[in-house]
């Protein structure tokens, strides 16, 4: 049994390490088109620097950059694992992100708390908005493909006249970026840079956010709902077969909003490390765009955790080549023709291996009944 | 010259296959078959679940390729890579499973792949006027305009023929075509199949039906575990030993013995009435109890409310009128779950579409329908040591045959997944049990192993609600038998004095309503 | 802030940075915003002052373009200052976070930032007081204009545009106080598709030019371009923003209708902070380019505005002595 | 048998009339409110001619749509394919004109369909994955492609190219309008000048319908009538369809499904193209992200028109005339409200009456009723109190619309059945 597990899992990160390789040979098609040379790319891709302090900077930057990405994936494989395409993780995370900042900037209270409450804003809106959709998927029956995209567009314009409106704050003089107040300090998340000099390192500049830490914890607990609970495992046979999930009395219209409100939920915390651990309110150039990458994220990570987390880094190692590249005089689009031929071709690699997996199983499967049956076979003779 | 029965002789077979071997993986489907079917007759082919037959016909048919062995068609040698070199050969294929479009219409279901065109465009008219011409001579009637969704069984069939015919095929495959049809629908395709016949049209049959075979057949093929075992005439050979070389073994009955029906009334439903909108209602003023110790058992051709009546009982539909009560407790407005904790276990007639997770491990499935009770479920967790230790019971107990629990259930064949259904619908002793078409596709060993756990539990005072199209096991395991028609029950009929003609007629309406 | 000992000046191995350092060992870094360079516009702009700077000063130049979604300008910041340039420029207001941030790290590297103020002691900000060009536009609009009627398309409803609409508003007014200006923003603030949706500036001027307005001025990026295509086809004007758009533009019949376009130097800012950068200025402070020194202004190519220069003058001179001075909020 | 025919025959009629008395009705409405309202822009053809420009590309990448899924593909990939069409239009139309960007931008945008259908049809990826990576693909390889052709010092920056723009389309595509009627006497336009009530409304939809028009607008328009026509008319159209419901029993009738799913991934790919040509001939050149979105507008669309042509030329008219309306004047935006409420209100009646000739009390039964003159009051309380949204309330009237529409509408809805499912020759479902 285990050495079938071990077997299944090793295809699948055989077909993935094929695919990445893959990928990086198209990529360097592009890069020598582009009459640069792909090894210099790659030299560039992992040269972190020359000093230690640029190092840690380098790799503070990818986990900041992972740390939303992983969020974004997770919210969007809660709805992914049972065939709920929430599109809509982009407003949700937005309209949190905002009214979050705006409502923890009007109270000062002992940091944790603070923090805490802040938190559960960003959840409890991300989980309002994406309520909307579910709802009119479960009572009228709305594809919630088209009902988030247009919700998206609905966020993005809510932000914009609450940011200029209702929430906006107090503004340096020349400052031009419209945000919400600023949050008191009590409110600013401590950054881990005291991990770096735990290994002897320079703290990195720009600092390592300490969501870090909330999002591994967000991660540990979705993959326990998701794989240990009797929510997950309704979630799994909704995703595997609905029809037999309802048979089996599991509730579709109690899945459909409960799966996609625990997706809103996270999906406002997508926001939160760049609030709560570098801008310190939102403004008008908070990160757009987390939460389609979050979809490529998490397809990349087969909607499970750890392959989320895996695939977050990996966005993460990408863009921050961004600068390097250019150094190098390679253009940095590159990277996004990277990204884009890794999903496509990890999820054509996922394919063909699950396949072949299945055919294993199904002749392994047969051919130990048979040696059974024949056993029994010659005892009956 | 030569005398006629000479040319007749001299004729090469419609069909010759000729040492077709097909492996796929883990299971030899096929192996050195030999066949030859004389052109102008009716040759059956019969075999148990499983013995390769629909793969044969699959690579007559071009949709499979043979990895060994030749075909010949009216003595040429031919190489099908598609469907469309079969058809072009004169083969036409009628499936096992209805191969057609829902939202299509008739017509356009029967024109596809070979669309009559004028001046670029879909000739309709002349398409329908073909239908129609070609419906008229066959006694095939159906309205080509309607859409396929809105037809009864009985019309697809005819479709599916029509299909065939449509293409001009003079070698008919029909894959287990009666499986669904009630005795006078299959009378009425036997009629059809017989003029066909009598225009020089080769007719393959396969059915699991031997007395229907019996009496269609002019030749009989009879196939085990993937390999010719015998080539029978019809004439000189009963059922029972045809069933035997199928088997090579012995026949189980389903027959029950003594009695075990107690006066406790377990489930009883009364005047469940579905009705949507304006139409006519899916089920009327549907009534009948099921004691402790009993199989109810009903019969009725498809598509005459069975599905929704095991629906309302397990409340995935809700009712217009009526109530369910289970015990003492009134359940109508209970939810799925409830129901099912409330002791009410479910075989479904489907078990890909409703009572299995293909790719998960068996163990999972064991905990499906069961994920809020003991032993599966330890507060908000799913337990993983007693679901596994539980399924291992289950495998052991019910005799799934599997490499280990840990297995994907597509992995399993369907008689074994079906015994795992079972198994797992059997345990957390269940008060009541839907089982819907329990042996459907299974083969004889599964069947009477899943007839001897039904009736082990109707001994222990299960009762039991029994939905099948097979009507021996209908009459063979129920204590009791209602036929349901158009959504009503039509006839409360003791089984041990009821023959599967009777039950057919009560089924078909052909026999009036009889009150009890 | 990590206030490790590092200070960043490390020397200069980074593998592009081939070639022999020039001899004042003068390198300026200079991140865009968003679009990068080759925009054609504002990002182009600050490079041509970069580029000036190569020419005149003999500097060593790189420039970086930040991500789709803006997410690493902080990074580009500091890999430049980590690569050893001195100063190092950002262009937008996008920018003003960032360049505080990495201005505390880097304290020993001059920053500037443009359209933003200086919010660290190590920062200039480079600002443009679009609202006095937008004046001037308004004043020359509303001059030219024979309906009184006049309309303003901006790109995203944020506050660096409402500068441009405060300013022309203001300008049109003092010419004829109940003159009417049409308004539309093409997306609200954090929408930034606005700037890149030439259909809809030009849906958007076409109904201010049917109603009957004769001088659409447009801040709205590639938009414009919908701007004069309606222009254009109504027989009317309009007026270009940022750089001299008569002289970017490249269809005939488009520049025929680009009556002036308000200049915002951007090179000029740039290399002017360049230059007296190497002339040993420190920053915390702001430079305004304002119509004093010609840091913003009107185009006056194709030369139709030359019957109203006599007014527009006069209204420079105005606020350049103080006499007006021009809102910078609508 | 000739009943049936003739029956179906009725239903088409019927179906038709009634389309056409709805939309006689939507105008009628639409006049009333523009008067009552005050609000000209509610029917002016400057309105419809926004409404026409705006639409077309969500239509184009709706019928790519619909094409793909029809054929059982689900193109969530629209908008990368879309961005794909933009840029090959603008270079090859700098270069060659607008002929050639036509070709190139419906070449590039097949060849993204042709990766969609690469990795799910011969692969069997989700379909919904595969789109995604598009979409992540299409503004990477055109940036990246910018970047590098369109760079400092290359032919093309000489010609006026940058980063996120070609150079301009060496030459135009041409634009027609109605002799006679919207052209030279303008009569339509005289007669929308009189304000008369009804008569201008019509004469100013006519005329925004029919001013020049560019030919891609006309193209675009008769690929509607033309799909459905290929679709439900054609051998072809039926194989098509078949796979989208049945692949099963296609392939078991000799109908080459993987061919067939190609050609209609690919051809959706190129209607996606199609639909960025149009972009880029409106702009006159390539500018990069002017995509904003429309291939999702554009599947919402076809999801909105229930998967058939004349539907998601309804959800894309409706979407690109409340965009237009938007763009042109914030204040005819609240004449949408009145408009709003009457339609309400005519349900209400409408329902009402149903109920009563139906001779069904019940309080159930009229909660919809209920629910809609409620709301009709509070549209109508919000046009009377309200005179100037906030503009960014403003923005969001096509979302909105379209939202409330398919609430109203999604339960009738049917997507072909094996839709996004992974098929593979020779294993059954
Ligand atoms: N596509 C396939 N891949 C793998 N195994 C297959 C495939 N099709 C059939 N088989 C296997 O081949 C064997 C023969 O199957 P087949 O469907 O021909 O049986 P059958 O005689 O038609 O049975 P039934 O009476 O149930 O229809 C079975 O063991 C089945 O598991
Ligand atoms: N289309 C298919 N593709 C792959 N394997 C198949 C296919 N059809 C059948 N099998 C294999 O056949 C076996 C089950 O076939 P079997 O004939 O015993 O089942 P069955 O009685 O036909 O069941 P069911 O009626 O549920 O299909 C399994 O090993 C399964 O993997
Ligand atoms: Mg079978
Ligand atoms: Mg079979």
């Amino acid at each position: 049994m285990m050495p079938a597990r071990l077997q299944r899992t090793l295809l699948t990160l055989a077909g993935a390490v094929v695919a990445v390789l893959l990928a990086v040979a198209i990529s360097s098609i592009a890069i020598l088109a582009a009459g640069a040379s792909p090894i210099t790319a790659l030299e560039a891709m992992f040269d972190f620097g020359d000093t230690q302090a640029q190092v840690a900077t380098a790799v503070a930057f990818i986990l900041n950059r992972a740390v939303p990405l992983f969020i974004a994936g997770l919210a969007v494989a809660i709805g992914f694992r049972m065939n709920l395409f929430n599109i809509g993780i982009e407003g949700q995370y937005r309209l949190a992100a905002i009214v979050a900042a705006f409502v923890g900037s009007q109270f000062v209270l002992p940091g944790p708390i603070q923090i805490t409450l802040i938190i559960v804003v960003a959840m409890l809106v991300g989980g309002l908005y994406a309520l909307i959709p579910a709802v009119l998927k479960v009572t009228r029956g709305v594809n919630e493909v088209i009902s988030t995209i247009m919700l998206n567009y609905i966020a993005i314009n809510l932000a914009a006249f609450l940011v200029r409106g209702p929430f906006t704050g107090e503004r340096e003089a020349g400052q031009l970026t419209t945000s919400t107040p600023q949050l008191p300090e009590s409110a600013w998340f401590p950054n881990l840079n005291f991990l770096f000099e735990m290994f002897g390192l320079p703290a990195p500049r720009g600092g390592l956010w300490g969501f870090l830490i909330v999002a591994i914890l967000v991660g540990v607990i979705i993959w326990v709902v998701l794989e240990r609970t009797r929510f997950g495992f309704e979630v799994k046979a909704s995703g595997l077969n609905a029809s037999a999930a309802l048979a089996s009395g599991v509730n579709p219209k109690r899945m459909v909003i409960s799966a996609m409100v625990l997706s809103g939920a996270i999906a406002g915390l997508i926001g939160m490390p760049e609030i709560l651990g570098r801008t310190h309110a939102y403004g008008s150039n908070f990160t757009a765009g987390l939460g389609f990458l979050g979809i490529a994220v998490a397809l990349l990570g087969r909607n499970k955790p750890v392959g989320i987390a895996v695939a977050a880094l990996l966005f993460g190692f990408l863009d921050r080549a961004a600068a390097p590249l250019q150094f190098a005089d390679i253009p940095p689009s590159v990277i996004a023709i990277i990204q884009g031929t890794i999903v496509l071709l990890v999820v054509i690699a996922n394919e063909i291996t699950s396949r072949v997996s299945m055919r294993q199983e199904e002749r392994r499967a047969a051919r130990q009944l048979d040696t059974t049956s024949q056993a029994q076979a010659e005892v009956a003779a | 010259m030569s005398t006629s029965s000479d040319t007749l002789a001299a004729a090469p077979p419609a069909v010759e296959l000729e040492g077709i071997t097909k492996r796929f993986p883990g299971v030899v489907a096929n192996h050195d078959i030999r066949i030859a079917v004389e052109p102008g007759t009716v040759h059956a082919i019969v075999g148990e679940n499983g013995a390769g037959k629909s793969t044969l016909m699959k690579i007559l048919y071009g949709m499979q390729r043979p990895d060994e062995g030749r075909i010949r068609v009216h003595g040429e040698d031919v190489n099908f890579r598609t469907p469309s070199d079969a058809i072009a050969a004169g083969i036409g294929m009628v499936h096992q499973h209805f191969m057609l479009a829902d939202y299509l219409t008739v017509l356009e279901n029967i024109v596809l792949g070979a669309e009559p065109r004028k001046g670029g465009l879909l000739d309709t008219a002349g398409a329908r006027k073909r239908i129609n011409q070609l419906a008229e001579t066959h006694g095939l009637r159906v309205d080509p305009d309607r859409l396929v969704e809105d037809l009864g069984v009985g019309d697809r069939q005819r479709v599916e023929i029509l299909k065939v015919l449509y293409r001009g095929a003079r070698i008919l495959i029909l894959d287990e075509p009666t499986a669904v049809l009630v005795p006078q629908e299959v009378d009425e395709l036997f009629a059809n199949l017989r003029e066909l016949k009598a225009e020089g049209l080769t007719v393959i049959f396969i059915s699991h039906k031997l007395d229907e075979v019996l009496s269609i057949a002019d030749a009989i093929t009879v196939i085990r575990r993937g390999t010719t075992v015998a080539a029978v005439d019809p004439a000189s050979v009963t059922a029972r030993q045809l069933a035997e070389l199928m088997v090579g073994s012995e026949l189980p009955t389903p027959e029950t013995r003594e009695s075990t029906v107690t006066d406790r009334v377990v489930l009883d439903v009364r005047d469940v009435t579905i009705q949507r909108g304006a139409a006519k209602p899916l089920l009327e003023d549907v009534s009948f109890p099921v004691r402790a110790g009993e199989v109810v058992g009903i019969a009725g051709v498809e598509g005459n409310g069975q599905s929704e009546l095991i629906e309302a009982i397990m409340g995935l539909q809700t009712l217009s009128r009526g109530r369910i009560v289970l015990g003492e407790d009134d359940i109508t407005t209970w939810s799925t779950l409830r129901r099912r904790e409330a002791g009410i276990g479910y075989i479904p007639e489907d078990r890909h579409r409703q009572g299995l997770l293909l790719e998960a491990p068996l163990w999972e499935n064991r905990v499906l329908g069961h994920q809020t009770r003991e032993p599966a479920r330890k507060g908000i967790w799913v337990n993983r040591a007693a679901s596994r230790k539980d399924t291992e019971r289950i495998v052991a107990e019910y005799d799934v045959r599997t490499p280990s629990i840990d297995t994907l259930a597509l992995a399993l064949s369907g008689g074994n997944q079906q015994k795992l259904i079972v198994g797992r619908e059997m345990s957390g002793e269940p008060k009541f049990l839907i089982a819907a078409h329990p042996t459907r596709g299974v083969d004889v060993g599964a069947q009477a192993a899943i007839w001897d756990h039904l009736r082990t539990a109707r001994a222990a005072g299960l009762a039991v609600l029994l939905i099948s199209a097979d009507l021996d096991e209908l009459i063979g395991l129920s204590d009791c038998l209602h036929v349901i028609y158009s959504g009503r029950m039509v006839a409360r009929l003791d089984p041990s004095q009821v023959t599967p003609e009777q039950l057919g007629g009560y089924m078909t309406g052909a026999i009036a309503e009889e009150q009890s | 802030g990590g206030g490790s000992g590092d200070s960043g000046a490390s020397t200069e191995t980074q593998g592009a940075s081939s070639e022999a350092p020039k001899a004042d060992g003068l390198k300026i870094g200079l991140a865009f915003d968003v679009g990068g360079r080759g925009d054609k516009s504002f990002n182009d702009s600050a490079y041509a002052g970069l580029e000036r700077a190569q020419k005149e000063l003999g500097a060593e130049i790189k420039d970086l373009s930040p991500a789709a979604d803006g997410s690493n300008r902080g990074e580009l910041l500091r890999q430049l200052a980590n690569a050893g340039y001195n100063p190092i420029i950002g262009v937008g207001f996008a920018y003003g976070e960032d360049i505080k941030a990495a201005a505390t790290e880097y304290p020993d590297i001059q920053f500037a930032v443009v359209d933003s103020a200086s919010n660290a002691p190590n920062v200039t900000g480079l600002l443009f007081a679009e609202e006095q060009g937008s004046y001037l536009a308004g004043v020359a609009a509303a001059d030219k204009s024979k309906s009184s009627h006049l309309g303003f398309v901006g790109g995203v409803e944020n506050d660096l545009i409402k500068k441009f609409q405060a300013g022309f508003e203001a300008g049109a007014k003092s010419v004829k106080s109940d003159i009417k200006i049409d308004v539309k923003y093409l997306t609200p603030d954090g929408d930034f598709s606005g700037f890149k949706a030439p259909d809809k500036g030009k849906i958007a001027a076409e109904k201010m030019y049917q109603d009957g307005a004769d001088i659409v001025y447009h801040a709205s990026g590639d938009s414009g371009l919908g701007v004069f295509q309606a222009a254009a086809a109504a027989g009317k004007q309009a007026i270009g923003v940022d750089s001299d758009q008569y002289e970017t533009v490249k269809e005939a019949d488009l520049k025929k209708v680009i009556m002036t376009s308000m200049i915002k130097r951007v090179d000029v800012g740039v290399f002017e902070f360049i230059k007296a950068f190497q002339g040993g200025a420190k920053g915390g402070s702001n430079t305004v380019y304002d119509l004093k020194v010609d840091g913003v202004g009107l185009s006056t190519s194709g030369g139709f505005i030359d019957d109203v220069a006599a007014k527009v003058d006069e209204a420079k001179k105005k606020i350049v002595d103080g006499s007006v001075t021009v809102p910078a909020k609508p | 048998m000739t009943t049936s025919v003739a029956a179906s025959e009725a239903r088409r009629v019927r179906r038709y009339h009634l389309a056409l008395v709805g939309v006689a009705l939507l105008i009628l409405l639409l006049s009333l409110a523009r008067l009552v309202a005050d609000a000209p822009e509610l029917t002016s053809s400057g309105t419809f001619a926004a409404a026409l420009l705006l639409a077309v590309p969500i239509a184009l990448a709706g019928l790519g749509g619909l094409w793909a899924e029809r054929a059982g593909i689900v193109n969530i990939g629209l908008e990368g394919m879309m961005v794909l069409g933009t840029w090959f239009a603008g270079w090859a139309g700098y270069q060659w004109g607008a002929a050639a960007a036509l070709i190139a931008g419906l070449i590039g945008g097949a060849l993204g369909g042709l990766i969609h259908a690469i990795a799910t049809v011969t692969f069997g990826v989700d379909h919904i994955i595969s789109g995604v990576a598009i979409n992540l693909l299409g503004p990477g390889v055109t940036r990246f492609l910018s970047e590098v052709l369109y760079a400092q010092g290359t032919p093309a920056a000489e010609k006026g190219a940058g980063i996120t723009t070609s150079p301009t389309l060496a030459s135009e595509a041409p634009s027609v309008s109605l002799p006679l009627l919207s052209d030279g006497p303008d009569l339509l336009g005289k007669l929308e000048s009189t304000h008369w009530f009804l008569i201008s409304d019509v004469a100013g939809i006519l005329r925004g319908l029919t001013h020049d028009v560019n030919v891609l607008v006309i193209l675009a328009v008769a690929l509607i009538p033309l799909t459905f026509f290929v679709l439900w008319r054609t051998a072809f159209g039926l194989r098509l369809r078949s796979c989208g419901e049945n692949p099963w029993a296609a392939e078991s009738l000799g109908v080459n499904v993987y061919l067939t799913k190609y050609v209609a991934t690919v051809i959706s790919g190129a209607l996606a193209g199609l639909g960025g040509v149009f972009l880029v001939f409106v702009t006159t050149k390539y500018v990069e992200g002017q995509t904003a979105g429309r291939g999702f507008i554009g599947l919402a669309a076809m999801i909105f028109g229930n998967w058939r042509p004349g539907g998601l030329a309804a959800g894309a008219s409706l979407f690109g005339y409340a965009d237009g309306l938007q763009l042109r004047s914030s204040q005819a935006v609240t004449g949408l409200l009145l408009f709003g409420a009457l339609l309400l209100l005519i349900y209400t009646g409408a329902e009402v009456r149903r109920r009563l000739a139906a001779g069904e009390p019940g309080v159930r039964q009229y909660t919809g009723a209920v629910a809609a003159s409620l709301a009709a009051i509070v549209l109508l309380w919000l046009w009377m109190t309200v005179d100037k949204l906030p503009n960014e309330f403003v923005f969001i009237t096509p979302h909105v619309l379209t939202l409330l529409v398919l609430s109203a509408a999604s339960q009738s809805l049917r997507m072909p059945k094996a839709d996004g499912v992974r098929y593979r020759r020779g294993e059954q479902h």
